[in-house]
């Protein structure tokens, strides 16, 4: 039952994912991104990281892609076009060497898990033996809580500079600069 | 039982997805697109690791930290978009060759 | 006489052959203003007088002088030039002198009012500076340089009328003729040089005329030097087969071919045989002898056919020129020089009369407006009713042809006769043919020369519609030199016995001995034959041309032969002409594109394989350091397309890269 | 400075003062160039009657007269020893009469150049230089100094005919030019190997002297071209013989022999008048002169043995010059290949080894040198007039230029052997001598004389055809009135150059000593040093 509802996400995650890169028209295909990225917080929860699932959802969905559409309203001014593009082909044709590289490493990352499989590092078979995994049980959030501020303090403190940082950025690159 | 092999597996799938996307796509934003699609796939290894790793729970932290700092790029992505789209009128970085010669 | 003479016969020879050449050094200085000739008759008058007075007198029958300069020196051997007066010299030097004068006399009327008078009197008296020089030459060398120079005068002489089509192909063909024997005169000069080693005539053969250095003459080099010499005669004596440039000579003034082609000029290759006589071996002489035998023959014959008179005495001249060959070749070379002695009167006379009847025939013509040809027999007749004296003296000359007693002709044409029996008879067998064949000629002679008088001068005048009245005597500055001559042709100059040639005071002067006996009932035979068969001759020869009951087919095979001179000019033209015209073409051809064009094909081949080389400098070593460039070049292209600016590119690039890199290492 | 020099550079002083000259006085260009030839000519004549008759030349200094002998190069060549270059002139019977008719044709190549229009500075500048080149040719006794001025004469004439040549005059000046260096390359060879060979007896240096290249003595034992014990060969043909070949070969172009003749014709043909006058008056003879007094003189043992085919090659080419010039329809080109009939005559002359032979082709050389161009300038004259020289398109023009056609009758009978004439006393001693070869046994067969008889009856029937069609005969031109109006008979100018040709023609025929006694000893001698190898 757990794996059926594995495969369903994986498959949604893939196949919007490949739609998005397939179909032609951007504004579906960003609206099809949606799904590729609730389907992957889907996957996060499979993976016991409920609270990065939820983040994901957060800050992606309500930010990221927000932000995306409005810029692409924004630049494209053959938006309308593009929206009205419902052309006689559906899906954009692949980029053949595109394509090849990407098959290539597909190949590559597939052989380098079908290798990795065999040998499993050490650290992980060591925690599973001493059963030093995360359980569903455990209380992930307050773990976080706790670890962001002690043992990841400062790495914490330098995203939230450069968070910051960006912002000033995005908003200083966007301003109208009329001095021009 | 869903194993680390499951997770590797859809990961590389959406890596390579995204990795054809930024490769091939005629639009700054859906580039933009394909990087998100990278990182997720990073974001789905890092998740997948962390579950081995209670002591540190350094595979959930760094996820954080990765799709924060993927949102903030994106929003300076953006900027940078709108700014070569004033300027060029297109944003379909074909046309975008300043690099050359 | 003789006493007086204190002055060197040797000088006033040389003054008899200089005299001419000064007069034609002067009328070449004086060129167009000196046309009364009164230089050249002056200078000839003064030749004869001195090579009479002094010369011929002082010489004839006493001993041989001799006279050598030093000419030029070549290595170490040295060539002379010189003076031989003996017998035979001077007898033809005086002949020559006393042919010229009448000629010259002549000439002058007949030639008057010829727009290149002044041309003629300069070349009749080169002429006669060459015939001069040419007999009292004691060197063969300077013998052949006479010699060629009679052939050149001849040459201008011949072609006077330069106008003429006929004249100039005649004088270029005598030039020809002439030259190939002039080539057997140098090729028997170079075998006599590098045989003996001089070529003075008294070193040869001594004073005396004997052969004197005693060497085998019956080498096989001895016999081509003969044969060569007499190559030489038989082109200047118009001997068969050399004897084609002489009827076409006839183009010539008249008083030209009377002195040149008649007397003096075609009877110098007689004389030359006579003066190296003693050079000659069996196999040559009888080989003159035939020839000379084959020329009298063939001559006499072509003789019969010709309707124009000045051919018909062009090959009667050949004929006689047979006999005094046929004299040469039978050991008698004293009698060929008696005959070309009378032989010289008598044709020089014949000419001139035919000169006569000419020149007053081209009056008539011009008189008379019509087109008719002024030499043509056939457009004569009766002339003697208008011409008397001409015909007269014409009639003297002819039975002196024909050899009648009482002539001069009877005399010499006996003494080769005779002489040739005696001959045929010591050798017997097969030679009989040739003293046979003689006497078929002498009356043949007769025939053909008593057709001339009966057509010319018997019957009535054949161009009817002419005024006839114009036609009369020659003035008389032709007549007197006519008769001076007529009186030559007569025995007692010679001999004062008409009817024995035995006591002709040239025949004793000469004085050969013969190697064979002497046949006493020929010398009363041979002249009953002769003067019978004559007789016969000329009453057939009367009764077909003058009572005009001619009975044979003109248009018969043999008459058109004898028209036509036996086709020989036609064979020579075919033959000998077209073909070295046609092998100059070929050699032309050759030298164009098989020599020229293997030089230009070099050329061609030289710069087609620069072409080449160039070729291959271009494409293959060049084509290397380009290829190399080109490679450098494509590659940097290459990589330049790959740094198009495009990121997407770049990072595919990169990608492609790692890919390719993980891939390594995997596969490692 | 001697008086050999001073014949040599007279044309270069005359060709400096024209340089210098400018260009608006180049009408004085002309009488600069008669006046410097004239004094030239009388320089030459000065030297003929100074001769001495009784000297023997060709091999030994002292037969030379007039010597000058001074060190031209002397270069350290280490190992090699020194190399001895010296300039060293002199004269002997061979040279002198040679340089007489040089300078006797130069003045009359100057007085054919008087209508020259075309650059005129250019023209008579380089008419000095070849001048020059001619005169050193003729004096030079030592190899290396004869080469020089043998290639020094070449360049000028290139010129002379590409520049101020007829229609086709690149095509003939290329032709003419690549024969000759053809020629001279392997000379140079054979000029090098000599030098190996021999020594100089009084320094031991290897020495470019002729005379030296002359005494069997000097040469070095197992040398190349050396004369005892010499087994060298190439190809298969002794090393001395292929000496001899090779310099033959580069001489005999320039005489020229049939089959390598072909440049003549069309360099005479293109060449302006006074050009053809100076290459048939003395090109031709620079050929002949050369293989007397090298092939001849230095190889007389080769000479020996090829002389057989000497004399074949001799009459091949007068016959088929003869014949040749017989098919010929242009005048001059008919002239031209009448000069290698003539000249056929010289070689033949020359391979009889006799006295008589050698001396009748020197005679012929002088003869030729004064008839050729006399025929030459005649056909010039015509040309001048009208512009053409096609025989056919002439008749009977006698009776429009008499003087014209008495001086062609007379060059054309002088040409054609007439006794009294100096061809005739050439060809007349040409054939004798090679009949007299049997006798010396110089191994000459007597057909060969014969044959070369032939040759003249030949010449006699190309002139006399020439001489029937184009000037007897009614008067007929294929211009018509134009040009019988503009064929005027000879001009005085004309008539006072080929009045003196005619006569010297006329007066050598009459009085050959006047050549034959400064000839005799060196012909002596010469005949004496082959001999030896008989």
């Amino acid at each position: 039952m757990e794996e059926v509802i594995f495969y369903a996400f994986a498959a949604l995650a893939i196949g919007s994912a490949l739609l998005v890169v397939g179909l032609k028209n951007t504004a579906r295909a960003l609206f099809l991104f949606f799904i590729v990225l609730f389907a992957m917080a889907g996957l996060f929860l499979f993976a016991l990281a409920d609270f990065v699932a939820i983040t994901q959802i957060l800050i992606y969905v309500g930010g990221v892609l927000i932000l995306m559409i409005f810029a692409f309203m924004l630049s494209n001014k053959e938006l309308l076009a593009d929206l009205q593009h419902t052309s006689a082909r559906f899906l954009s044709l692949p980029n053949a060497q595109s394509l090849l590289l990407v098959l290539g490493f597909l190949g590559v990352m597939l052989y380098g898990i079908a290798e990795w499989q065999e040998n499993t590092p050490y650290w992980i078979t060591e925690n599973i033996r001493r059963g030093n995994i995360i359980q569903p049980t455990d209380n992930n959030i307050n773990q976080l809580g706790v670890k962001f501020m002690t043992q990841y303090v400062l790495p914490f403190e330098v995203v939230s500079i450069f968070l910051l940082m960006a912002l000033i950025g995005a908003a200083h690159l966007s301003r109208k600069e009329e001095d021009r | 039982m869903i194993t680390l092999t499951h997770f590797l597996v859809v990961s590389a799938c959406i890596f390579c997805i995204g990795l054809y996307a930024v490769l091939s796509k005629r639009n700054a934003i859906m580039i933009l697109v394909g990087i998100e699609l990278m990182i997720n796939a990073a974001v789905l290894n890092l998740v997948a690791f962390g579950r081995y790793d209670k002591v540190n729970y350094g595979g959930q932290v760094f996820a954080l930290f990765a799709i924060v700092l993927a949102a903030a790029a994106v929003a300076v992505g953006l900027a940078i978009i709108l700014n070569v789209y004033r300027k060029y009128k297109t944003i379909n970085p074909d046309n975008i060759t300043d690099l050359r010669d | 006489m003789r006493d007086l003479l204190t002055i060197s016969p040797v000088s006033m020879s040389i003054l008899v052959v200089l005299l001419p050449l000064l007069a034609f050094v002067i009328q070449a200085i004086l060129g167009k203003k000196s046309t009364s000739g009164m230089i050249s008759l002056i200078a000839i008058a003064a030749s004869t007088l001195i090579s009479g007075g002094f010369v011929f007198t002082a010489v004839w029958d006493n001993p041989t002088i001799s006279t050598t300069y030093n000419w030029f020196t070549i290595g170490d051997k040295t060539f002379t030039i010189g003076i031989l007066l003996n017998n035979l010299s001077v007898l033809m030097q005086f002949i020559v002198c006393i042919i010229a004068l009448p000629v010259h006399i002549y000439s002058r009327s007949y030639m008057k009012g010829d727009p290149g008078i002044h041309r003629y009197w300069m070349y009749l008296s080169l002429f006669c500076f060459a015939m001069l020089g040419l007999t009292i030459s004691k060197n063969l060398f300077m013998m052949y340089i006479f010699w060629e120079l009679v052939g050149f005068a001849s040459y201008l002489l011949i072609g006077f009328w330069f106008t003429k089509e006929a004249a100039v192909q005649a004088n270029k063909k005598a030039f020809l003729v002439n030259r190939i024997g002039d080539l057997g005169f140098l090729i028997g000069i170079a075998i006599i040089f590098s045989t003996f080693g001089t070529l003075d005539l008294v070193d040869l053969f001594g004073t005396d005329g004997f052969f004197a250095q005693g060497i085998d003459k019956n080498t096989t080099w001895m016999t081509v030097a003969g044969i060569a010499f007499f190559l030489g005669a038989m082109a200047k004596s118009a001997q068969f087969p050399l004897h084609v440039w002489l009827p076409d000579a006839m183009e010539g003034p008249t008083s030209v071919s009377s002195l040149i082609h008649a007397a003096t000029m075609v009877a110098a290759g007689v004389f030359l045989l006579s003066s190296i006589f003693p050079l000659f071996n069996e196999t040559v002489l009888l080989i003159i002898a035939i020839i000379g035998t084959i020329t009298a023959l063939s001559s006499a014959f072509f003789a019969l056919g010709q309707y124009d008179i000045k051919k018909i005495l062009a090959f009667s001249t050949i004929s006689q020129l047979g006999y005094m060959m046929v004299g040469v070749g039978i050991g008698a070379w004293d009698a060929a020089m008696f005959h070309l002695t009378t032989h010289a009167f008598f044709k020089c006379l014949l000419f001139l009369c035919a000169g006569a009847v000419i020149h007053e025939m081209a009056h008539l013509k011009a008189h008379e407006n019509q087109e008719f040809d002024p030499q043509d027999l056939r457009n004569m007749g009766g002339l003697r009713r208008y011409m008397p004296k001409t015909f007269t003296l014409m009639a003297i000359a002819s039975l002196a042809l024909a050899g009648f007693p009482l002539t001069s002709g009877y005399l010499s044409k006996d003494a080769i006769v005779i002489t040739a029996w005696e001959w045929a008879l010591h050798h017997g067998g097969l030679y009989l043919i040739i003293p046979v064949l003689l006497v078929v000629v002498s009356i043949l002679t007769a025939f053909y020369i008593g057709r001339l008088i009966f057509k010319a001068f018997f019957g009535e005048f054949r161009l009817k519609d002419l005024n006839v009245t114009h036609l009369h005597e020659a003035p008389h500055a032709m007549l007197i030199p006519m008769l001076l001559l007529g009186i030559g042709a007569l025995f007692f100059i010679f001999s004062w016995n008409p009817l024995s040639y035995a006591d002709a005071g040239i025949l004793q002067g000469l004085s050969v001995a013969y190697p064979f006996a002497e046949i006493h009932a020929l010398h009363v035979i041979i002249p009953i034959i002769l003067t019978c068969g004559s007789l016969i001759a000329w009453w057939i020869g009367w009764r077909w041309y003058s009572k005009g009951s001619y009975p044979l087919n003109p248009h018969s095979r043999w008459i058109q032969a004898s028209l036509n001179q036996g086709y020989l000019n036609e064979l020579y033209h075919k033959t000998f002409v077209e073909s070295t015209l046609a092998l100059a073409q070929i050699s032309y051809w050759f030298d164009r594109y098989v020599i020229d064009g293997l030089v230009n094909f070099s050329a061609t081949a030289v710069r087609s394989l620069s072409t080449f080389s160039s070729w291959i400098d271009r494409y293959i070593v060049d084509g290397f350091v380009n290829t190399v460039a080109g490679t450098t070049y494509y590659i940097g292209h290459l990589l330049r397309w790959i740094q198009n600016g495009r990121l997407q590119n770049y990072l595919g690039f990169a990608f492609t890269v790692v890919l390719i890199g993980i891939i390594y290492l995997i596969i490692r | 400075m001697g008086l050999l020099s001073l014949l040599i550079f007279l044309p270069l002083a005359a060709t400096a003062i024209i340089l210098l000259l400018p260009t608006s006085l180049r009408h004085s260009y002309k009488y600069i160039t008669l006046g410097f030839t004239v004094a030239q000519f009388a320089l030459a004549g000065f030297l003929y009657s100074q001769f001495d008759a009784a000297a023997t030349g060709v091999n030994t200094a002292d037969g030379y007269q007039f010597v000058e002998h001074l060190s031209w190069i002397r270069m350290d060549l280490g190992t090699l020893g020194t190399l001895e270059i010296d300039y060293f002139l002199g004269v002997d019977g061979f040279s002198l009469p040679l340089l007489a008719l040089s300078a006797f044709v130069m003045l009359m190549a100057i007085g054919a150049s008087w209508n020259i229009t075309k650059s005129l500075k250019g023209y008579f500048s380089l008419l000095m230089v070849l001048n020059l080149a001619v005169m050193g040719i003729f004096c030079a006794l030592d190899f290396f100094l004869f080469y020089v001025f043998y290639e020094v004469m070449l360049l000028p004439l290139y010129f002379l005919i590409g520049i101020w040549g007829g229609a086709r005059r690149e095509y003939a000046a290329i032709k003419f030019f690549i024969y000759t260096l053809f020629g001279s390359v392997f000379m140079l060879l054979v000029i090098v190997g000599l030098y190996f060979s021999v020594i100089n007896p009084d320094t031991g240096a290897h020495t470019f002297n002729m005379l030296h290249m002359m005494n069997p003595a000097n040469y070095v034992e197992n040398s190349f071209f050396g004369y005892i014990n010499n087994y060298n060969e190439v190809f298969g043909i002794p090393a001395r013989m292929i000496g001899f070949i090779v310099l033959f070969f580069a001489f005999a172009i320039k005489v020229p022999i049939v089959p390598l003749h072909t440049w003549l014709p069309d360099a005479h043909v293109e060449a302006p008048t006074p050009v053809s006058i100076i290459l048939a008056g003395i090109l031709l003879k620079v050929g002949g002169y050369g293989i007397i007094r090298i092939c001849l003189s230095i190889f007389p043992d080769a000479a020996v043995d090829a002389n057989w085919w000497l004399g074949l090659i001799g009459i091949v080419s007068i016959i088929y010059g003869a014949l040749n010039a017989l098919a010929q329809k242009d005048l001059k080109r008919l002239i031209a290949y009448s000069s290698v009939s003539h000249m056929g005559f010289v070689l033949l002359g020359i391979a009889s080894l006799t006295a008589e032979g050698i001396s009748g082709a020197m005679f012929q050389m002088i003869s030729h040198g004064f008839l050729s161009a006399a025929l030459f300038f005649l056909v010039g004259v015509i040309y001048d007039r009208v512009h053409d020289r096609y025989i056919y398109n002439f008749r009977g023009l006698a009776s429009l230029m008499p003087k014209y056609t008495g001086y062609v009758a007379i060059a054309f009978f002088a040409s054609l052997g007439l006794p009294g004439f100096s061809a005739f006393i050439g060809e007349a001693f040409v054939i004798i001598g090679t009949f007299n070869a049997e006798s010396v046994g110089t191994g000459i067969p007597r057909w060969m004389a014969i044959a070369g008889s032939l040759g003249i009856l030949l010449s006699a029937a190309y002139f006399l055809w020439t001489l029937q069609r184009m000037f007897f005969g009614q008067t007929r031109l294929k211009g018509g009135e134009e040009w019988a109006s503009s064929l005027v008979d000879l001009t005085k100018r004309e008539q006072l150059i080929l009045f003196p040709t005619l006569a010297l023609a006329l007066l050598l025929g009459i009085m050959p000593s006047l050549i034959f006694d400064n000839l005799n000893s060196s012909v002596l001698n010469l005949v004496a040093l082959v001999a030896q190898y008989i």
